[in-house]
């Protein structure tokens, strides 16, 4: 449901209000909003990891520090493209585009608030987890291409890690899908206006929270560009704008493992006073705080214990989690 | 030479590259000095200490001297990286690793030869010397020095400083003088 | 962790890649290079390639007279530069048979002390920053800044120290240090409390470091290890305590160990060292007696001819200056016994069969410092 | 000062050392002056025998090295131990300048690496080593550094009164 179906606005806007153009228009909105998102949180992963350790983080580009990331990415633009020689030249350019193309398709179906969606997707987060698979791909084209031992190792353990960690996160998803009997993310945050399903379903959201984070390579899931054994994982041979790329891709994939917690178990743009959107986006960088939070006093985990824990702990604990609440749902 | 603000990539004087570089927009100044700009104020260090100043590097990025104020984020892997600081003495055993860094990181990069020997050997350099190389600049051409055994972690942040003035105002500068310079002739 | 044994040699010649965690590593504490061959992630041989910082010291020695080779030993292990420092000049005085004022042995005891506390804060938290914790390398280096600043007071420099003379030190503690240190040590105290919850106890950690690279006893006495790594694997052997030196005798405080010899056990004997070397810090300070800070010795020291091997606790173990002297003003030979050079080796009985995660768990809990191993 | 402990150590390692090296000259020195309990002078050979005699009472290896005496080189071995009282041996061996003494690596690991540094800075050759290449010095490199005819040292020039 979103501001398009509202029956009025077709006579007001007739042409613009058609489904064509509100999509257009959403999809130029998530272009603008998806840099500038990344750019903020760049910015603020670096003050929060300063302040975490006791130092002020960017302080001398623009007021506090504020523009700190725009330079970066100007810098980075006036890098030189290297391409290093025995690379596999066209999986090595294509490699970038592909793992941002997925992360700006994710922000579709995200429910901001009642009226501010760009399209209700009737398969809702099912389009979002099958498009964030494609990303892994191109983390492996990238680690394979760029004809180096160590980004090759991160770019297996990225394929091994988001293979591990796709099952849990769609079966802690499945008992809401029950419970809302609907996929689409507008359906489900509506759903949660009495009690956010966070209460119904406390061990599922652990495991999703658990699942993302793993998902999108952060904190004691870092395995894949851990710095301090694979110098910088699949993206050691990346230089100027291309590597950024990844970058970009790494923190949007981030925003919507959040956005979707919020609409998940956080009750989407429920809340008290303000309009729901601010509240959509209030939790969405909670969230964001907490996995920067964690990425910055935990260690990484090593290898083989990543993929014991998701096979060995996280699978079977979602399988019993849906089994109780398929059992509730049909005493109920 | 009439300096035109140098173009985008400008390899460190006339070191060759190992890759061709990518189309340059030249000329325009006010764009060249924000890249400029945005070069120097987002250097990139490598992680390469050699000897006792990569301890006063790693000084450097610690809570008290923090050079993240200045957006400098060391960074593992040499094709990431702008600033190669050359900490330590280079004993002849390093020098080829050295050359093989220096050629990997991507154009517009800078040196810096910290420490007295990076600079020409310091307390290890005396004629009968077989280990190490008398400074930094032997190998790869060097944009600051510092100096000091090992020199405090305010030097270093000094020569980043120094570092950012002369790829800044120093080409503004030069520009200016080749004006003058141009000027006259003409007269 | 994958026994090799039971892979045959055929099957693992053709899946075996060579991959140098190379002498540019953020994770090598230097340049050092590890030639690790691999089968996958596994760990089949290591072989550490050293040499990357050899700076010539011992063929420095044979041209300088004694006093000009005084700033040569902080800059072999310059996280323990002042008790490297303090080493060679009681070798030297053991050579001439100089005797050293109390109040001097007082000063180096202190001194060597924070100076320890500093070299651990640095080997215990780049260990955690190897397993990629990066929030305690800050903490642990802002702590160590507070050492610094105390031996800077004194001895004018952060890192490389040439505080110790033949005969004493240099000049006398201030008024501000003796504060300054007393300040410190309770400052120190109350910090304990913060690594034991972020690290101590943080469950990743434990589990990162647990039964990873385990040095059995025999090991290391074959491999001739020495310090906090061989403590880690329960032997008793502590240089201040075993060959007490120095003012060693006159304090008290015991030597931690622990039994399981993993990368866990060597780190919590290093984080209990802090505890110990605080608690001499203290007593030092407590009975500082007064008198002379350097005893009457010509300008330049000729000692009679002969050799001596003098032996001291450094931050990484036994470190030691064998002094081989011809009666004239300039040493015959002087060869420096580096305890890193030793502890390194058992890698390579040790590694085979870890994950490559764990080889830069074991590198960095082993605590070496390249220069040292180069000399 | 001598602890009893230390003393019944020494007179059984005499006797020990004495029954497995009975050509060497075993001789106790003073440990306030020299820092070593017990020399054992060799000249022969021997080093083999010392080294499992001293493993047996379970020493520790501490150091190898040699000294060039222009004639001929001296190799040290120093041995140590932490398991009952602390006690240090040093092993004297004087042999020709192109003598290729057996190492002793078979029995203490740790001398691989010691022997291949005194290979690397004295060009001796030991026989049975594993792998006698360089270790520190550029695999490259054709110099032995820490000879007394290479380099600046007191035998090339005159240096006894270097004051800069």
């Amino acid at each position: 449901m979103n501001i398009t179906q509202l029956p009025y606005i077709k006579d007001i806007y007739g042409f613009l209000g058609s489904d064509v153009m509100s999509g257009l228009v959403g999809l130029l909105i998530i272009a603008a909003l998806v840099p500038l998102n990344v750019a903020a949180l760049v910015l603020v992963e670096r003050k929060v990891a300063g302040h975490i350790q006791l130092r002020p983080g960017p302080m001398e580009v623009g007021p506090h520090g504020i523009l700190q990331t725009l330079i970066d990415a100007v810098k980075l633009l006036g890098k030189e493209m290297v391409t290093p020689g025995l690379t596999d030249k066209p999986l090595y350019w294509l490699s970038p585009i592909i793992v941002v193309a997925p992360a700006f398709v994710g922000f579709i179906p995200l429910p901001f608030s009642p009226l501010v969606q760009i399209k209700d997707v009737n398969v809702g987060f099912l389009l979002i987890f099958s498009f964030s698979s494609i990303g892994v791909i191109s983390i492996l084209m990238g680690g394979w291409a760029s004809n180096n031992k160590y980004s090759l190792i991160g770019a297996v353990r990225s394929v091994a890690q988001n293979v591990a960690y796709e099952i849990p996160l769609l079966l802690s998803v499945m008992p809401i899908v029950m419970m809302t009997n609907t996929f689409k993310l507008g359906e489900i945050a509506q759903a949660q206006s009495g009690l956010w399903f966070i209460f119904y379903q406390p061990i599922a959201a652990i495991i999703f929270f658990i699942a993302t984070t793993a998902e999108t390579n952060r904190a004691p899931f870092d395995l894949v560009e851990g710095e301090s054994e694979l110098v910088s994982g699949f993206h050691t041979e990346y230089t100027g704008m291309r590597f950024s790329l990844f970058f970009l891709a790494e923190y949007t994939n981030m925003v919507i493992a959040a956005a979707l917690f919020t609409t998940f178990f956080l009750g989407g743009w429920y809340g008290p006073v303000l309009p729901g959107a601010v509240w959509f986006f209030a939790k969405t960088y909670f969230l964001l705080f907490v996995v920067m939070w964690m990425r910055w006093t935990y260690p990484r985990i090593r290898f083989d214990q990543l993929m014991n824990f998701a096979w060995k702990v996280l699978i079977p604990i979602a399988l019993v989690n849906l089994f109780i609440t398929a059992i509730v749902l049909k005493v109920l | 030479m009439e300096v035109k603000g140098s173009p985008i990539c400008l390899p460190s004087k006339g070191y060759q590259v190992e890759a061709q570089e990518s189309p340059a927009v030249v000329g325009f100044v006010p764009v060249q000095d924000l890249l400029n700009l945005a070069r120097v104020n987002a250097l990139w260090p490598l992680t390469f200490g050699i000897a006792c100043c990569a301890i006063e590097m790693m000084a450097a990025g610690v809570a008290r001297f923090d050079w993240d104020r200045f957006g400098i984020i060391p960074r593992g892997t040499p094709r990431q990286a702008d600033v190669m600081v050359v900490a330590g003495t280079i004993p002849h055993k390093l020098v080829s690793t050295i050359k093989t860094l220096y050629d990997q990181m991507p154009a517009p990069k800078y040196v810096i030869a910290m420490g007295n020997c990076a600079i020409s050997g310091g307390p290890f350099s005396y004629d009968g010397q077989y280990a190490i190389v008398n400074g930094a600049d032997k190998i790869i051409p060097v944009d600051v020095y510092i100096p000091g055994c090992p020199p405090r972690p305010e030097a270093l942040l000094q020569g980043f400083i120094k570092i950012q003035t002369k790829y800044t105002k120093g080409i503004i500068d030069a520009n200016r003088r080749a004006e003058k310079a141009a000027r006259r002739a003409k007269k | 962790m994958l026994n090799i044994k039971t892979i045959d040699d055929a099957t693992i010649n053709q899946r075996v890649y060579q991959l140098n965690l190379g002498p540019q590593h953020p994770s090598t504490h230097g340049v050092m290079h590890l030639l690790l061959t691999l089968d996958g992630e596994v760990v089949v041989k290591i072989e550490p390639i050293i040499g990357y910082s050899h700076r010539g010291h011992e063929k420095m020695a044979e041209n300088r007279i004694y006093e000009q080779y005084l700033p040569n030993p902080a800059r072999m292990d310059y996280l323990s530069g002042m008790i490297f420092n303090h080493g060679y000049c009681m070798a030297v005085e053991k050579l001439c048979g100089i005797e050293v004022p109390r109040r001097a042995e007082y000063i180096r005891v202190i001194t060597s002390e924070l100076n320890r506390i500093a070299s651990h804060f640095i080997g215990t938290m780049d260990y955690a920053m190897g397993l990629g914790a990066i929030t305690p390398f800050l903490w642990g280096w802002d702590d160590r800044e507070n050492i610094l600043d105390l031996l800077e007071m004194i001895s004018g420099s952060r890192l490389t120290y040439s505080y110790g003379r033949f005969g004493g030190v240099r000049n006398d503690i201030t008024k501000e240090f003796y504060d300054g240190t007393r300040k410190f040590i309770d400052r120190l105290r109350s910090r304990f409390w913060d690594y034991e919850n972020l690290i101590n106890q943080n469950v990743i950690f434990i589990k990162r470091s647990k039964e990873v690279g385990v040095i059995s006893k025999e090991d290391a006495l074959a491999f001739g290890v020495t310090g906090p790594t061989l403590r880690g694997s329960g032997v008793k052997y502590d240089v201040r305590k075993n060959e007490p030196y120095s003012a060693y005798p006159e304090f008290k405080f015991e030597i931690p160990t622990r039994k399981e010899g993993d990368c866990l056990a060597r780190y919590q004997v290093r984080m209990a060292e802090l505890e110990q070397s605080v608690n001499i810090i203290e007593q030092a300070l407590d009975h500082l007696p007064p008198g002379p800070v350097r005893a009457k010795v010509p300008r330049f020291v000729t000692p009679p001819e002969g050799d001596c091997y003098v032996t001291f606790e450094s931050a990484r173990g036994a470190a030691g200056f064998y002094i081989v002297s011809d009666g004239t003003r300039v040493p015959y030979r002087i060869k420096v016994r580096a305890p890193s050079f030793s502890n390194l080796f058992v890698l390579t009985k040790i590694c085979p069969g870890h994950f490559l995660a764990d080889i830069v768990a074991i590198f960095g809990s082993i605590d070496v410092t390249v220069p040292e191993i180069d000399r | 000062m001598l602890t009893a402990g230390q003393k019944k150590l020494l007179v059984e390692l005499k006797s020990s050392l004495a029954e497995a090296v009975p050509e060497g000259q075993i001789s106790e020195s003073d440990y306030a002056k020299k820092g070593y309990h017990l020399e054992v002078r060799l000249d022969k050979g021997g080093l083999r025998r010392v080294a499992q005699t001293m493993l047996d009472k379970r020493f520790m290896l501490e150091t190898v090295t040699a000294v060039d005496f222009i004639d001929s080189f001296e190799l040290v071995y120093l041995y140590a131990t932490y398991y009952h009282q602390y006690c240090r041996v040093l092993t004297r061996i004087r042999i020709a300048k192109d003598a290729q003494p057996y190492s002793v690596s078979a029995i203490y690991p740790a001398a691989i690496w010691l022997e291949r540094e005194v290979y690397d800075f004295f060009g001796i050759r030991f026989q049975e080593h594993p792998d006698l290449k360089r270790i520190i010095n550029p695999d490259d490199a054709d110099y032995f550094p820490l000879l007394k005819n290479f380099g600046k040292t007191k035998f090339t020039d005159q240096i006894d009164d270097i004051l800069c």
